[in-house]
């Protein structure tokens, strides 16, 4: 199977798996009343939130054939994505400005002027094309690593908070001796042991996060333990998996959802440094940053690729940590006593 | 509390030994002596110079012990010349490591101290003043620009900040540093080589720090004590320092001791854009190139560093809350 | 904010109060960055009162690693080895091509040919010659310095053989008679004889003989006997692997009780010696006044004066001023040489007049490069641009043992090499990537190297759309598919540049070969899987580059000689091409001296080469150098030699020009105070208001 | 000068409520206290009697605010006072004693400290002279052991030591009117009784005011010399202990007394009042208490009723009520 159809696929059950939480989440009183909680506090956060993910959904949907593809016989064979059609063929020869009708350098008229609104880049590509498949990218980054990692912290955290002893130990271990090693080393390490690609990269960056969560969730099945409600469970002759299932994991879920907003743009802005290391995911913004260093300081200097990065990052990054206040405060039992 | 502090120092010994552990396989499937000894010979050299170099450097050695051979292996050299700090010789250029660390970790620390108490001292404040005028426009503003500055990567305010303060205002030098202005108490120079990779350190992570601490304040303003010292008659100021604040305390210990390990360490980025030569720089060029013996003297040390500042953060803890007592 | 708690505090509740007391805060710390600015803010990063001084300052990427001149080779290194030792030859300032002259020996010597069919160099050395200061000499019993004599040479010579110096140009100096012999004696007697190896190396050395080729002759007379004819020999005696070495510095410099390790404290005689090393971040070379140069001006030797005539057009350069030419080396003080990794930095440095020459930073050529010559703005702040074609080439190349791109297919590999060669429009490429900087390459060879032919052009080394198509018919996927798979044929290209420029210039290349429907795939790895993969030969398409260790042919030649092969033997022989009749010319040319006999065996090879097509030449290097026109007597030179010694600079006029670029702006500072202030203030205000 | 300490008229506070509009919690509150005198205010929990002390101090938490009326101490209108002026009155002629002793001390202070701080914050004292007033108080409040109690921290002691010690720091300074929001309901009842009893006589030794905020008329009956009702933001019943308790007004308070065990009649089964304070957004516009009265008339749904004099000094707000002009 190939790599578009693959990814037809995800968006496929993604959307799927959206409409199922979606349905479980109304019928949830709780839940329903956060989501209403948090619309009304962020309505901008959230819509914004929104249109990055209807851009990566338009950017994972490709299907091949029915392109103009120039000069190019590869592409013909290739798949493309629903975003790309829309744009079509934007190619020119090297950098151009913003909305330019010449090239940025030698001058010379462009294939398409005055279509680019962040101009080209130093290979002609459009760069706002770029910024919107970014957003794939980035949400590829946080959403496949905390899909990695917090399974794994709940896969570690939660027996290690419900049976303590030898397991609580062995974790505790595991989790100091990850803790103990500087995160950029471990993950330059294990991208460089690995190998490079996206799921690496995202693996690396799971492994170096899980840590924290691991800890709350420990330490909050170690609470949760010790309740009433899990007692009388117990009394009733409940097995210890099911008593994980059906009263430790649901009630972690809000934690599980607190971190995963919190977790995101922290997983955002580490690629960006790993970009520079040389060890980013291909196409992301971290990518457009590090390259526009030097881009920068050409003179006069090319602004409107990290500009474009830039501005698409951040629009993303502020979303989601406005977002992450307004869920934790709709969530966390802690801070929802009214003031 | 002297029992706790040794259980302690033992459970940490005991991590020592994983990460070490942890280092000699993440840097062994890294790095083949090899490829180590092509980094470090360069391209043009042949396959008989580079045989030598890894019997010279101890590479020649097998991996893991064998039972027939218990003594012999890398992984025994490995602990054995960390354990001692017997650091031996980079890969790369063969100077002795130890030395390399404490030189560059003068030029580190002569960045990250005063970045971490400007910081610290600038985060605080502020947070106490947004704190103090909660639920003004000015709290909402100040959590937005907190919010604003975390949204912004390190790298743009490195690169913005040299093109804007040192390029375009000419205020500071763009980059640079020299080891002998510190032994010679240049004080003026070292003040111009630092004011900017300071404020930029300080502006990166001031924002997610400031709202960490404004939340902590805020939570606790909120507390019945604090109404208590309100209906005494207390003033806001008076409210502020002397009763949040040091309740405050207790969660932003937890951030601040265990930063510590990072001062040590030094930065990344900000060394090898301001071409600081201290430990982060160090660490840069031997991610670059590919030495071995550098990078697991650095984990190593940071482990350690970070190992004590846990239990310094226990012990601290018992100064600031009356309530905790270590058994 | 002690000051505002008071006032908050005590408070009296009125607000034009409130905001008297801001305003006095605000002067007072207005006053208080006055003060900041007046005395401490400049944007220099040196010490104020170097600025009369004659000191070059000059920067660095890479920390150098090692300095034993027997053993360092790279570029780093040579910048500070290459003014620390004399060489017994060097090449001409001035002259191209490449001209040696002598240097340590009085001049450059003519091979003789002996009975025994080895060949001699004779070496009449200059008398009188001092090493630096160092306590080294007085450690074993002499003065503050001593004589150079030919038995250093030799002494250095058998450093070169010695497996524990473990010289990485061991080969090179291996047609010397005896020197392979004498490393295997050495190694020999070492396992042999464990009282042995405490002795110190000159003893060692002594011990087992020395090397046979190697002879001195009293203290001025030095001898070379090589076994086999190599006439780049002479080449190699003008860098620093040849150079003198006391051997009182190698003993004395052990690493042991606090003193240095041998490799981090060059002594040698050259016109600079080392005063500071801070490996990492910078080091400073000051004027060795025991140099001949400076003790013997009478003397007027070759490479101690300033030189007298040079190549055409050097004159109308500038390059022969009066005022110079025959007076005694070197003119600069001192060198200060300063780490900077990022060249962005680095040159806004330059810029500010804080280093006196620099490279261009491709990002800011197009504001400074009009053409070929520097923009109006960068001329009238005095600065000048030197150009160069330096002595490399860089290439694509492929796996000759790669069952698809190599040579297992024959004709119809080699069509697909030669349609893909047709595709990569260097110029084009150099537009884009190298700001046009950079002269096509044909062949392996450079200009400035004998063999390089100006007229020749390689038929496959422009594009051509059609050809490339019918190749690819000939090779057997017709329109790019692969008739395996009915796909496009899949290639890899494997690089360990997994920086985000490299990505955009690797993709230049797949671009390009879409065309012929060939999907190329760029698979950037770190260093250590990319050289696995080189060393496994697991790879198709690769990009590698080659910087000349010496002008000649045979250095570039040899990368294809089937003896390098890196799978086989780890030599640099990357594409692993392997060719019977180009090994048997390559031989012959080798040891040849330049003569159209050498020509016409090039040509032969040049016609293979561009036939078989293991590579697809891209171009070579032009150098661009910037200085400040404080900086006099530049010529840029296109191999990798210190030449400093030939330059001299104007303090007064760089303090000034520094003065005048670098004024402080400041009425932003006041700006931001004053926003932060005004956007403050009126909430603590109405926050008190609130609260009455 | 009037007769009363503390005068309280009309007075609202609000929170922000669901739309634009705000709640308001406290709607139109009047009452008033003489010197010396207990003065009782009952309701369930949610009807906005401790919002109405908070009030009085001006402590109200953000986001909600004191919208109007007047509060006049010994006729200083509280409400109009500047923000310096007004911390002066806290803690010194005016001070509170909260509901939860456990959380109401700063933990990582000594007890003694912070009663030192009190005295400190109102009177130019030295630390030591403090210090000794503090053991004074310790002793009067009777806490055992005081002089190892005064440099003790909160988590050391008890809850009922703890509540002591706030009540010592409400005195520290002599209050006039002490305001002490339901200082019993999370104390043991043993400790409850010593605590009511505590309270008692130091109210008829020092001869201050006090405001008792409770929803337990048992401790009512013991303490207070007169009752205000509230209900949902109002004051539904207002009069002379006795009064109010043998002859109960409203609806409301009559719930409230059957619902009290060892009130009613022995043998007699306890009433419960149906449902629960509604939240303030679903107030009724007219009665608040008509969706759970059992005696509702069809005007109570639609009009507010007026105030009725039963007494002298009994007054009660029911449609059902008839007033005794």
């Amino acid at each position: 199977m190939e790599s578009w159809m693959v990814s037809n696929l995800v968006v496929a059950v993604l959307l799927v798996g959206g409409a199922w939480i979606a349905v479980a989440v109304s019928r949830h009183d709780i839940w329903r009343a956060a989501v209403q909680q948090v619309w009304k506090r962020r309505p901008g956060a959230v819509l914004v939130v929104c249109v990055y993910v209807l851009l990566a959904l338009l950017d994972s949907v490709a299907w091949r054939g029915n392109v103009d593809t120039g000069s190019d016989v590869v592409a013909q064979h290739e798949a493309v994505t629903l975003l790309e059609r829309l744009f079509g063929d934007a190619q020119e020869k090297s950098y151009s400005a913003p909305l330019a009708d010449i090239e940025f350098y030698d001058h010379s008229p462009l294939k398409h002027p005055g279509s680019h609104l962040f101009g080209t880049d130093i290979l002609g590509g459009d760069v706002f094309l770029m910024t919107l498949k970014g957003a794939r990218v980035a949400l590829l980054i946080g959403g496949l690593t905390s899909l990695i990692a917090i399974p794994l912290a709940l896969l570690f955290g939660i027996p290690a908070g419900y049976f303590g002893k030898r397991i609580d130990d062995v974790v505790f271990f595991i989790m100091s001796t990850l803790a103990s090693i500087p995160t950029l080393l471990l993950l330059i390490s294990i991208t460089v042991a690995l190998g490079r690609s996206t799921l690496v990269v995202c693996f690396a960056l799971a492994v170096t996060s899980w840590v924290g969560f691991c800890r709350i969730a420990r330490g909050e099945t170690m609470k949760l333990r010790e309740m009433d409600y899990v007692h009388a469970a117990r009394l009733m002759g409940a097995s210890e998996t099911t008593i994980i299932l059906r009263h430790i994991l649901p009630n972690l879920m809000h934690l599980v959802v607190i971190t995963f907003v919190l977790m995101f743009s922290g997983l955002v802005l580490s690629e960006a440094v790993l970009a520079w290391l040389g060890i980013g995911v291909n196409g992301s913004w971290g990518l457009m940053i590090a390259k526009a260093k030097d881009e920068l300081s050409r003179d006069p200097a090319v602004w409107w690729n990290v500009g474009g990065a830039g501005v698409g990052l951040f629009g993303l990054l502020l979303a989601v940590n406005f977002l992450g206040d307004a869920v934790r405060d709709a969530l966390d039992p802690r801070t929802r006593k009214e003031s | 509390m002297l029992a706790y502090v040794l259980r302690k120092l033992a459970y940490g010994g005991l991590t020592v030994l994983g990460v070490l552990l942890l280092i000699f396989v993440i840097f062994f499937a890294m790095a083949r002596p090899d490829d180590v000894a092509r980094r470090a010979l360069g391209e043009k050299a042949q396959g008989a110079q580079i045989e030598k170099w890894k019997a010279k450097h101890g590479y020649d050695k097998p991996l893991w012990p064998t039972l027939a051979k218990p003594g012999g292996s890398l992984l025994q050299a490995h602990y054995v010349s960390l354990l001692s700090f017997e650091f031996g010789n980079s890969d790369l250029n063969d100077s002795p490591i130890g030395t390399t660390i404490r030189d560059g970790m003068g030029a580190s620390l002569a960045l990250t101290i005063p970045m971490f108490l400007s910081g610290l001292v600038l985060g605080l404040v502020l947070a106490l003043f947004v704190a103090f005028f909660r639920e003004t426009y000015i709290d909402t503003m100040g959590v937005f620009l907190c919010v604003l500055g975390m949204s912004v990567s390190i790298l743009i305010y490195i690169i913005g900040s040299q093109f804007v303060f040192a390029k375009m205002l000419r205020w500071f030098p763009i980059s640079g540093f020299d080891t002998d202005v510190i032994a010679d108490g240049n004080w003026n120079l070292l003040l111009r080589f630092l004011a900017l990779p300071v404020t930029v350190g300080v502006l990166s992570s001031f924002g997610g720090d400031t709202r960490f601490y404004r939340t902590v304040f805020v939570e606790e303003v909120n507390r019945d004590y604090v109404r208590t010292a309100r209906a005494k008659g207390a003033g806001e100021m008076r409210v502020m320092l002397r009763h949040v604040l040091r309740n405050a305390m207790i969660p932003i210990l937890t951030r601040v001791v265990v930063a510590i390990p990072f001062l040590f360490t030094g930065s990344l980025l900000l060394e090898a854009f301001f071409g600081i030569p201290g430990l982060g720089s160090i660490t840069v060029d031997a991610i670059a190139g590919n030495d071995f013996s550098v990078l697991r003297v650095m984990v190593y040390i940071f482990a350690l560093l970070f190992i004590l500042a846990q239990i310094a953060t226990d012990i601290s803890y018992t100064l600031v809350d009356p309530r905790v007592r270590l058994e | 904010m002690a000051r505002l708690a008071e006032s908050l505090t005590t408070g009296s509740g009125s607000g034009s109060d409130l905001s008297r007391r801001c305003q006095a805060m605000a002067w007072r710390s207005l006053l208080g960055l006055v003060a900041f600015a007046c005395f401490g803010c400049s944007n220099s990063p040196y010490p104020e009162e170097d600025s009369d001084t004659k000191i070059l300052y000059r920067s660095f990427e890479e920390a150098p690693k090692n300095l034993d001149p027997a053993y360092a080779y790279t570029t780093s290194a040579t910048a500070i080895l290459g003014r620390v030792y004399d060489t017994l030859l060097e090449y001409h300032y001035l002259k191209r091509p490449y001209q040696l002259i002598g240097g340590i020996a009085k001049e450059v010597p003519t091979a003789e040919v002996l009975d025994d069919g080895t060949i001699r160099y004779g070496f009449e050395l200059r008398g009188e010659m001092l090493y630096q200061d160092d306590p080294c000499f007085a450690a074993y019993g002499g003065g503050a310095t001593r004589q150079v004599l030919a038995g250093d040479l030799v002494f250095a010579f058998q450093r070169l053989a010695d497996p524990l110096v473990n010289s990485p140009v061991f080969q090179s100096f291996a047609n010397l008679k005896g020197f392979a012999e004498f490393a295997k004696a050495l190694a020999e007697r070492r396992k042999r004889d464990p009282a042995f190896r405490k002795l110190p190396p000159r003893e060692q050395y002594r011990a087992v003989g020395g090397i046979s080729g190697v002879v001195s002759e009293g203290p001025h007379h030095f001898e070379l006997v090589l076994a086999r004819p190599y006439p780049q020999i002479l080449e190699w005696l003008a860098m620093h692997f040849s150079a003198p070495v006391p051997w009182e510095a190698v003993q004395h410099y052990d690493g042991k009780e606090g003193r240095d390790h041998f490799k981090d404290h060059p002594v040698g005689s050259g016109p600079y010696y080392l005063s500071e090393y801070a490996k990492e971040s910078r080091y400073v070379l000051e004027k060795n006044l025991n140099w001949y140069g400076v003790k013997h001006p009478e003397w007027k030797a070759a490479g101690a004066v300033y030189p007298t005539s040079g190549a055409p057009g050097d004159e109308a350069h500038g390059l022969l001023p009066a005022e110079y030419v025959g007076k005694p080396l070197p003119f600069i003080e001192r060198i200060v040489t300063v780490r900077d990794k990022e060249s962005i930095p680095a040159f806004g440095k330059f810029l500010q007049g804080y280093y006196d020459s620099s490279g261009i930073v491709k990002e800011s050529f197009d504001q400074l490069v009009r053409g070929d010559a520097l923009s109006e703005e960068m001329s009238a702040r005095g600065m000048k641009l030197e150009k160069s074609a330096k002595s490399d080439i860089f290439y694509l190349g492929f796996n000759m043992d790669d069952p698809v791109v190599g040579s297992a297919k024959g004709a119809r590999s080699r069509a697909l090499r030669q349609a893909m060669s047709l595709m990569v429009d260097v110029l084009e490429y150099t537009r884009v990537f190298t700001n046009g900087r950079g002269i096509p390459a044909q062949s392996p060879l450079p200009p400035g190297i004998f063999g390089y032919d100006a007229e020749y052009k390689n038929p496959f080394r422009t594009v051509d759309l059609k050809r490339a198509q019918a190749l690819m018919v000939e090779a057997g996927y017709p329109g790019g598919i692969d008739p395996k798979t009915n796909k496009p044929l899949r290639l890899s290209f494997d690089t360990s540049d997994t920086s985000p420029d490299g990505g955009a210039r690797f993709k230049f290349f797949v671009k390009a070969w879409r065309q012929l429907g060939i999907s190329v795939e760029v698979s950037a790895t770190d260093y250590n899987r990319f050289q696995k993969k080189m060393r496994e030969g697991a790879f198709q398409i690769f990009q590698w580059g080659w910087v000349a260790d010496y002008p000649d042919p045979e250095n570039f030649m040899f990368l294809l000689w089937s003896k390098m092969s890196r799978k086989k033997s780890g030599g640099p022989n990357t594409a692993n091409f392997s060719n019977a009749k180009y090994d048997e010319l390559f031989l012959k040319m080798a040891t040849r001296e330049n003569d159209d006999r050498r020509m016409e065996i090039m040509k032969e090879m040049r016609t293979l080469l561009e036939h078989e097509r293991p590579w697809i030449e891209l171009y070579h290097r032009e150098s661009y150098v910037l200085r400040h026109g404080w900086l006099k007597n530049v010529k840029a030179p296109g191999l990798s030699l210190p030449v400093s010694k030939y330059w001299d600079l104007d303090a007064a006029e760089r303090g000034r020009r520094r003065t005048e670029w670098n004024r402080p702006i400041y009425w932003p500072a006041f700006l931001l105070l004053f926003m932060g202030l005004a956007i403050i203030a009126p909430g603590i205000r109405t926050f008190y208001q609130e609260r009455q | 000068m009037s007769e009363f300490l503390l005068e309280v008229q009309d007075l609202v506070t609000s929170f922000p409520g669901s739309g634009s509009e705000r709640a308001r919690v406290v709607d139109g509150v009047s009452f008033n206290i003489r010197p010396g005198e207990v003065m009782a205010l009952v309701g369930e929990s949610g009807c906005g009697k401790s919002v109405s002390a908070l009030s009085l101090l001006r402590l109200v938490p953000k986001p909600g605010a004191i919208e109007s009326g007047s509060v006049l101490l010994d006729g200083k209108d509280i409400l109009s006072l500047s923000v310096p002026d007004m911390r002066k009155v806290r803690g010194h002629e005016m001070s509170m004693i909260f509901q939860e002793p456990m959380t109401s001390l700063n933990p990582v202070v000594r007890v003694g400290d912070q009663v030192v701080e009190a005295i400190r914050l109102h009177e130019d004292v030295s630390v030591k002279a403090a210090r000794s007033r503090t053991l004074e108080l310790f002793k009067q409040v009777r806490i055992p052991d005081p002089e190892v109690r005064l440099d003790a921290y909160p988590h050391h002691l008890s809850g009922g030591l703890k509540q002591r010690i706030m009540i010592a720091m409400a005195l520290a300074t002599r209050p006039k009117l002490i305001i002490a929001d339901e200082p019993t309901t999370a104390l043991d009842v043993t400790i409850q009784a010593q605590i009511l009893s505590l309270l008692r006589q130091l109210q008829q030794e020092l001869d201050t005011a006090v405001l008792l905020i409770t929803h337990d008329l048992g401790v009512v009956n013991e303490l207070a010399d007169r009752i205000s009702v509230m209900y949902a933001g109002r004051i539904v019943e207002q009069g002379d202990r006795r009064e109010v308790l043998a002859n109960p007004g409203h609806p409301y308070t009559r719930g409230l007394l059957r619902s009290m065990p060892g009130l009613g009649r022995p043998g007699e089964p306890l009433a419960e009042i149906s449902g629960m304070v509604p939240a303030p957004a679903d107030w009724p516009r007219g009665c608040r208490f008509c969706t759970r009265c059992s005696e509702v008339l069809d005007i109570c749904e639609s009009e507010v009723p007026a105030r009725r004099r039963l007494s002298l000094t009994h007054h009660v707000a029911c449609h059902a009520v008839e007033a005794t002009e």
